[in-house]
């Protein structure tokens, strides 16, 4: 029984259902025209270094420009390239959520399994650990570790993501993995002689794998919206452009209420594409949770 | 004018694979103080019939034919705040998992109370009153009616369950699998109770169950469903002494008595039919031993025979024992 | 029931401490000179000596753990190096601001939520479903920071309708002769758009939480029952499904808290309201290790009472905790 | 010889712990000896909490005994561990109650129905493969290529019920555990199981537990009954004597609460 082939079955009865919600396509859309985006980003630094998101200067340009044909989408207060700096923005996105999204759902996963299988002491421990970890003011805590680091780095920014947000999944689960425990067919299973680890990875595995991918989704929003949120705050990482950073740039420079094409397009871009995965998130919890879908 | 009759009633639900045909046109007639017991297996479509006559249906039913004749007025046709009147008042009904039919979160008196107050213009404390002497009725010490329902046992809540339907004095009572979750034990008690109240209170009773046995028990009147619809319907002793329809007698046939040992159970081959795709024809004719070319194309009608009304097109043909 | 608050109380100053021990050793134990981060670097040097000796800092980690709490619950945080006051102060100045705002959110956006929720489920499948939650799916992934610069911009920088910023007037308040109701509404005029901001943002996840919490509700028998019954649709829907909806919502809304309070401290940066969310910012970003500290310690103390408050109300609600 | 002998069999089970008091027990099993002979179906019959699932659950090690031993051909199967419990498994298997319910939804039919071959590593490849079909063939599922590739939510539950069946018997053990197999079915499917469960006995020489709380069903289908009530047995027999001269006042009560269907008797 491999992962493989009942995923590949799965993704096939699953799209029939995920097609017919009009809110789930419309994410997938807007999530897969930001995904061409970010692939298009490093095109621009190829074509001139002037375009280049971070060290790129137009040498005619020492200021804030509107949109032009040179500069599609303006220059910042230094005259660099906004949409470049846009692209680039894309592209830290989809890679700050996703694997700030990804770590945290393999982890929540894992300790999830742990926690509901073995139960008893290892359970009570590891869920004392998550209603700590879920209790956590989550930007505020990130900004105390920025001032005991003193500088940030964007993976460290996507480890502390990841490692706020694993308890919400790690409960959901766990609450999974007690029902599913309880199930005959982990007892059948027990019946014909399966140890732990073959009831973990054949039997209840595959059976939270779509809880797993449901918290992935919600999690890459949430990861890009925090991201963002450090970034204009002035706690990012210096040495990447993402949207967040674009934003505190015009407003650190005075720029917010006088240059709309600097300020819209970035703010616009982090909704859109965080919007792009809850809508996702939704429609796979219609499917996977079968109460909640429409007759 | 019968009491309640329904007539040629057609139900399906409309899911995303396609309409489930539920109600396939079903006639029904009963007078008043009579219990009629309707059987059938799960997903035949008598759940729905019972939902049906209270217009309580999900919203992806639609009821696309026929009449639901109370008192010679077709509920069908009545608006939604007459509907509203005429449940609990006139109509009530006690649902298949009465476990889950008491509201968690409000004392069990109270939930009785407010159905009584949504009906009658009568006081809370004289409405409390009643709930005591429902709760002597059914077999409960008045005293619990301020507990909440997770302080009651199964049997207990079933009693207040019942007492709940009655608090009104319906004419009409719909038992849905009343007892289905209960020990045998406890199940004799409930059903004893329930059949002396009806004598008492001269309901009229619809008892929807899958356990013919307990049918041979309480009611006057059977009906068998299958496949949405009804296969055969009379007096409760007649059907039991001489089953007419194939189904009625393979499922009579595939029951173990308790007292005497049988040689063999005789079972019926195949499964239920599907309701997103029936059968053409006799929607029993796939499982059934005495089909013929016939039993495949055309449906047979709900006709009079021996005192009763049977859907087969060769019942008089089909030998019992 | 009290005894199952009394395990919440205990569960949260377990939590509490622990929170409290993990940010001394975090900077503690971080690169550079653990006194760097707790004395003011513009200290003249016999005065830092005497404040090492004073906090310990010559001792082992344990000890200055030890010392570090005593300080802390005589309400001794250190001085902040940005205002040169101690920081007990400022946070006390700047506490209530944030309770305003705070919980002022949370109560509105809650009440919003449920009210919105319950009919949106109610109404499944209608345009007026579609609508709304797609509206509030919109609300809950839009980029808070930049939404309020927006508002900002729209309503007081091109309207005039709201100050740009901040809490107060501060002519009105140092001149005098204002009454109070003149202050209060100073206060409120100021209010209205972060608060109306921060609500728009957390009452979608609210409403959307309610809204599956119902769906699931509205499958049970005893709603099935209390149609049968002859009730109303109004009294079907808010005294038996809304009723019993609200329960997972409460478990699941005081987890969410946590999240509300991240919205909280952007916004309070945004609208420089002075409050301890735009405090940790700046704190931060002036190097003001022990404001930061602190700001932070209430900010979670916050969330954590918050959370308590919800535990009682969810034991109010069912009547089935009775431990 | 019996296969199976229990001797003062007792489960307890912890209930809620209260947070300053001590821990809160239920005795589940009390006190229970019997003897279940080869080739025989012994029945469990009582009401729901009676004690006799968990009775079921003991004698296959699903659970441990708090007290009481448990001989299986003659060893005390209570303290074996690794490699001799991995054999014992083989030997012994278990229908469950709900169909819908004791297959793994993510499984075909094909992987349920191997699983015990690869844990206990009998056959592999081509011959795995033949036993599965002859597993599926035994319990009249055909043909039963057709079905190896098939997700349990694509069979009827008379089908599920049947792949369950084929799963439990195709380590070829000597013991089954049936726990309420038909009580979830219909009821016009219900007899084909039962059938087929008396057919399987004879051809295969299985001795078998089966726990029901339907009299009729146990009177059909075993040789000697016991009933429980409240963790214990009150009364132990063969099935004419325990159905039609009841000793014990709770299986007189039991027996005089099952619904008759009463005109049937005078056919």
């Amino acid at each position: 029984m491999g992962i493989i082939e009942y995923a590949r079955t799965s993704i096939k009865e699953n799209w029939s259902l995920f097609r017919r919600s009009r809110m789930g396509l419309l994410g997938l859309a807007i999530l897969a025209f930001f995904a061409f985006l970010a692939l298009l980003a490093p095109i621009p630094r190829l074509i001139d270094d002037m375009y280049h998101p971070m060290v790129g200067v137009d040498p005619e340009i020492s200021y804030s420009t509107p949109p032009s044909l040179r500069h599609p989408m303006g220059t910042d207060f230094m005259g660099r390239d906004l949409l470049s700096q846009f692209l680039s923005g894309a592209q830290i996105a989809f890679a700050v959520g996703i694997t700030a999204a990804v770590i945290s759902v393999l982890i929540g996963t894992a300790i999830g399994l742990t926690s509901g299988y073995y139960g008893g002491k290892v359970d009570a421990l590891l869920m004392r650990l998550a209603d700590i970890v879920l209790v956590l003011p989550g930007l505020p805590f990130i900004i105390v570790i920025a001032a005991a680091l003193g500088k940030m780095s964007i993976w460290i920014i996507v480890l502390l993501i990841a490692l706020l947000g694993w308890p919400g999944v790690a409960r959901v689960i766990r609450a999974q993995t007690l029902s599913l425990r309880e199930r005959p067919f982990v007892e059948a299973a027990r019946v014909a002689g399966a140890g732990d680890r073959r009831i973990l990875l054949h039997h209840l595995a595959p059976n939270v794998l779509p809880l797993t991918f449901l918290y992935a989704a919600l999690g890459v929003s949430g990861a890009i919206l925090t991201e963002a949120s450090l970034s204009f705050i002035g706690l990012g990482d210096p040495s990447v452009v993402s949207w967040g950073m674009m934003l505190q740039w015009a407003f650190t420079t005075g720029h917010t209420f006088r240059a709309p094409y600097w300020i819209l397009p970035p703010g616009l871009a982090i909704s859109l594409l965080s919007l792009s995965f809850y809508l996702v998130g939704r429609a796979l919890e219609e499917i996977i949770n079968p109460r909640l879908r429409e007759p | 004018m019968s009491f309640f009759e329904i007539q040629g009633l057609r139900m399906h639900y409309a899911t995303s694979r396609g309409r489930v045909k539920a109600i396939r046109g079903v006639d029904l007639k009963m007078d008043k103080g009579q219990a009629l017991g309707l059987a059938g297996e799960s997903g035949c479509g008598k759940t729905s019939l019972g939902l049906s006559i209270l217009r309580l249906l999900p919203n992806n039913a639609h009821i696309t034919r026929g009449r639901i004749l109370f008192h010679g007025e077709d509920l069908l046709r009545k608006s939604e705040e007459e509907m509203r009147r005429i449940r609990w008042k006139y109509i009530s009904m006690v649902f298949q998992s009465a476990m889950n039919a008491l509201n968690p979160v409000y004392r069990v008196g109270d939930q009785i109370v407010e159905a009584i107050l949504a009906h009658e213009d009568i006081t809370k404390d004289e409405a409390k009153e009643r709930v005591s002497e429902l709760f002597s009725l059914v077999g409960l010490d008045p005293g619990r009616a301020g507990q909440y329902p997770h302080e009651y046992s199964g049997g207990m809540r079933q009693r207040a369950v019942i007492a709940m339907a009655l608090a009104c004095h319906p004419e009409l009572l719909i038992a849905d699998e009343p007892t289905t979750a209960l020990d045998v034990i406890h199940q004799k008690q409930i059903i004893e109770k329930m059949d002396e109240l009806r004598e008492k209170l001269g309901m009229t009773m619809i008892y929807i169950t899958h356990d013919i046995a307990i049918i041979s028990e309480t009611c006057d009147v059977m009906a068998v469903m299958y496949g949405g619809k009804i296969v055969e319907s009379s007096k409760v002793r007649d059907l039991l002494r001489r089953p007419m329809h194939p189904y009625t007698q393979g499922l009579i046939r595939s029951i173990p008595p308790l007292h005497d040992s049988v040689g063999r159970l005789t079972s019926i081959e195949g499964e239920p039919p599907s309701l997103l795709s029936p059968p053409r024809g006799c929607s029993f004719n796939p499982r059934c031993a005495y089909s013929r070319d016939i039993c495949r194309t055309s449906e047979p009608p709900l006709r009079q025979l021996n005192g009763g009304l049977v859907a087969c097109h060769f019942a008089e043909e089909i030998p019992w024992p | 029931m009290y005894r199952y608050l009394l395990h919440r109380i205990l569960q949260i100053a377990i939590t509490m401490f622990l929170l409290i021990a993990m940010v001394f050793i975090l900077f503690r134990v971080m690169p550079g000179d653990p006194a760097s981060m707790v004395l003011d670097p513009k200290m003249p040097p016999e005065a830092k000596a005497l404040m090492k000796k004073q906090l310990g800092l010559d001792e082992p980690i344990y000890s200055q753990f030890i010392i570090y709490m005593k300080n802390l619950l005589h309400g001794d945080l250190g001085r902040s190096f940005y205002y040169g006051r101690p920081v007990y102060d400022v946070i006390m100045e700047r506490l209530p601001n944030t309770i305003l705002l705070f919980t002022s959110a949370t109560i509105i956006s809650w009440g919003l939520g449920y009210a919105l929720g319950k009919r949106i489920a109610w109404r499944r499948g209608t345009r007026f479903e579609h609508a709304l939650t797609f509206m509030g799916l919109l609300f809950y992934s839009v980029f808070l920071p930049w939404f309020g610069l927006i508002m900002i911009w729209i309503f007081s920088y091109r309207l005039g309708l709201f100050p740009l910023g901040g809490m107060i007037t501060p002519e009105l308040w140092t001149a005098g002769g204002a009454g109070i109701i003149a202050l209060v509404l100073d206060v409120l005029h100021h209010l209205a758009l972060p608060l109306f901001v921060l609500t728009l943002l957390s009452f979608a996840g609210a409403m959307l939480l309610m809204r599956s919490s119902m769906l699931e509700t509205l499958r049970e028998d005893y709603i099935l029952t209390a149609r049968a019954k002859g009730l109303s649709e109004k009294v079907v829907r808010d005294k038996h499904a809304a009723r019993n909806a609200l329960l997972p919502m409460v478990t699941a809304l005081a987890l969410s808290l946590s999240f509300s309070m991240s919205g909280g401290v952007l916004t309070e940066t945004v609208f420089s309201w002075p409050g301890l969310g735009k405090e940790i910012v700046s704190a931060t970003l002036n190097y003001d290790y022990p404001l930061a500290q602190a700001a932070f310690i209430f900010l979670a103390a916050i969330v954590l009472m918050a959370n308590l408050v919800a535990d009682i109300i969810y034991a109010y609600l069912d009547p089935r905790i009775r431990y | 010889m019996a296969l199976i002998t229990t001797e003062n069999l007792r489960k307890v089970f912890p209930v809620r712990k209260r947070l300053f008091g001590g821990q809160e027990y239920v005795t589940a099993v009390d006190d229970v000896s019997f003897k279940i002979h080869r080739r025989e179906v012994f029945g469990l019959v009582g009401e729901s909490g009676s004690g006799k699932t968990t009775c079921g659950r003991l004698l296959l090690r699903l659970l441990e005994p708090t007290s009481g031993s448990i001989y299986y051909d003659g060893v005390d199967i209570t303290k074996l561990t690794g490699r001799e419990l991995l054999s014992f498994r083989r030997r012994v298997q278990m229908i469950f109650q709900n169909p819908y319910e004791s297959l793994n939804p993510r499984f075909t039919v094909y992987d349920s129905v191997a699983e015990p071959l690869i844990i206990q590593r009998i056959a592999d490849g081509e011959e795995r493969r033949r036993r599965v079909i002859e597993a599926l063939e035994r319990v009249r599922l055909t043909p039963a290529e057709s079905l190896l590739r098939r997700y349990p939510h694509e069979l009827s539950g008379g089908q599920r019920q049947r792949v369950a069946i084929a799963r439990a018997l195709v380590t070829e053990p000597d013991f089954v555990v049936a726990d309420e197999p038909v009580s979830m079915l219909d009821v016009s499917i219900r007899a084909g199981i039962l059938n087929l469960m008396l057919d399987l006995r004879d051809d295969l020489d299985l001795t078998m537990l089966f726990i029901t709380h339907d009299l009729a069903v146990a009177r059909y289908m075993c040789d000697r009954i016991a009933v429980m009530h409240k963790g214990r047995i009150v009364e132990l027999g063969s099935k004419e004597d325990v159905i039609e001269n009841p000793q014990h006042p709770y299986t007189r009560a039991l027996l005089s609460s099952v619904p008759r269907l009463h005109s049937l008797s005078k056919t």
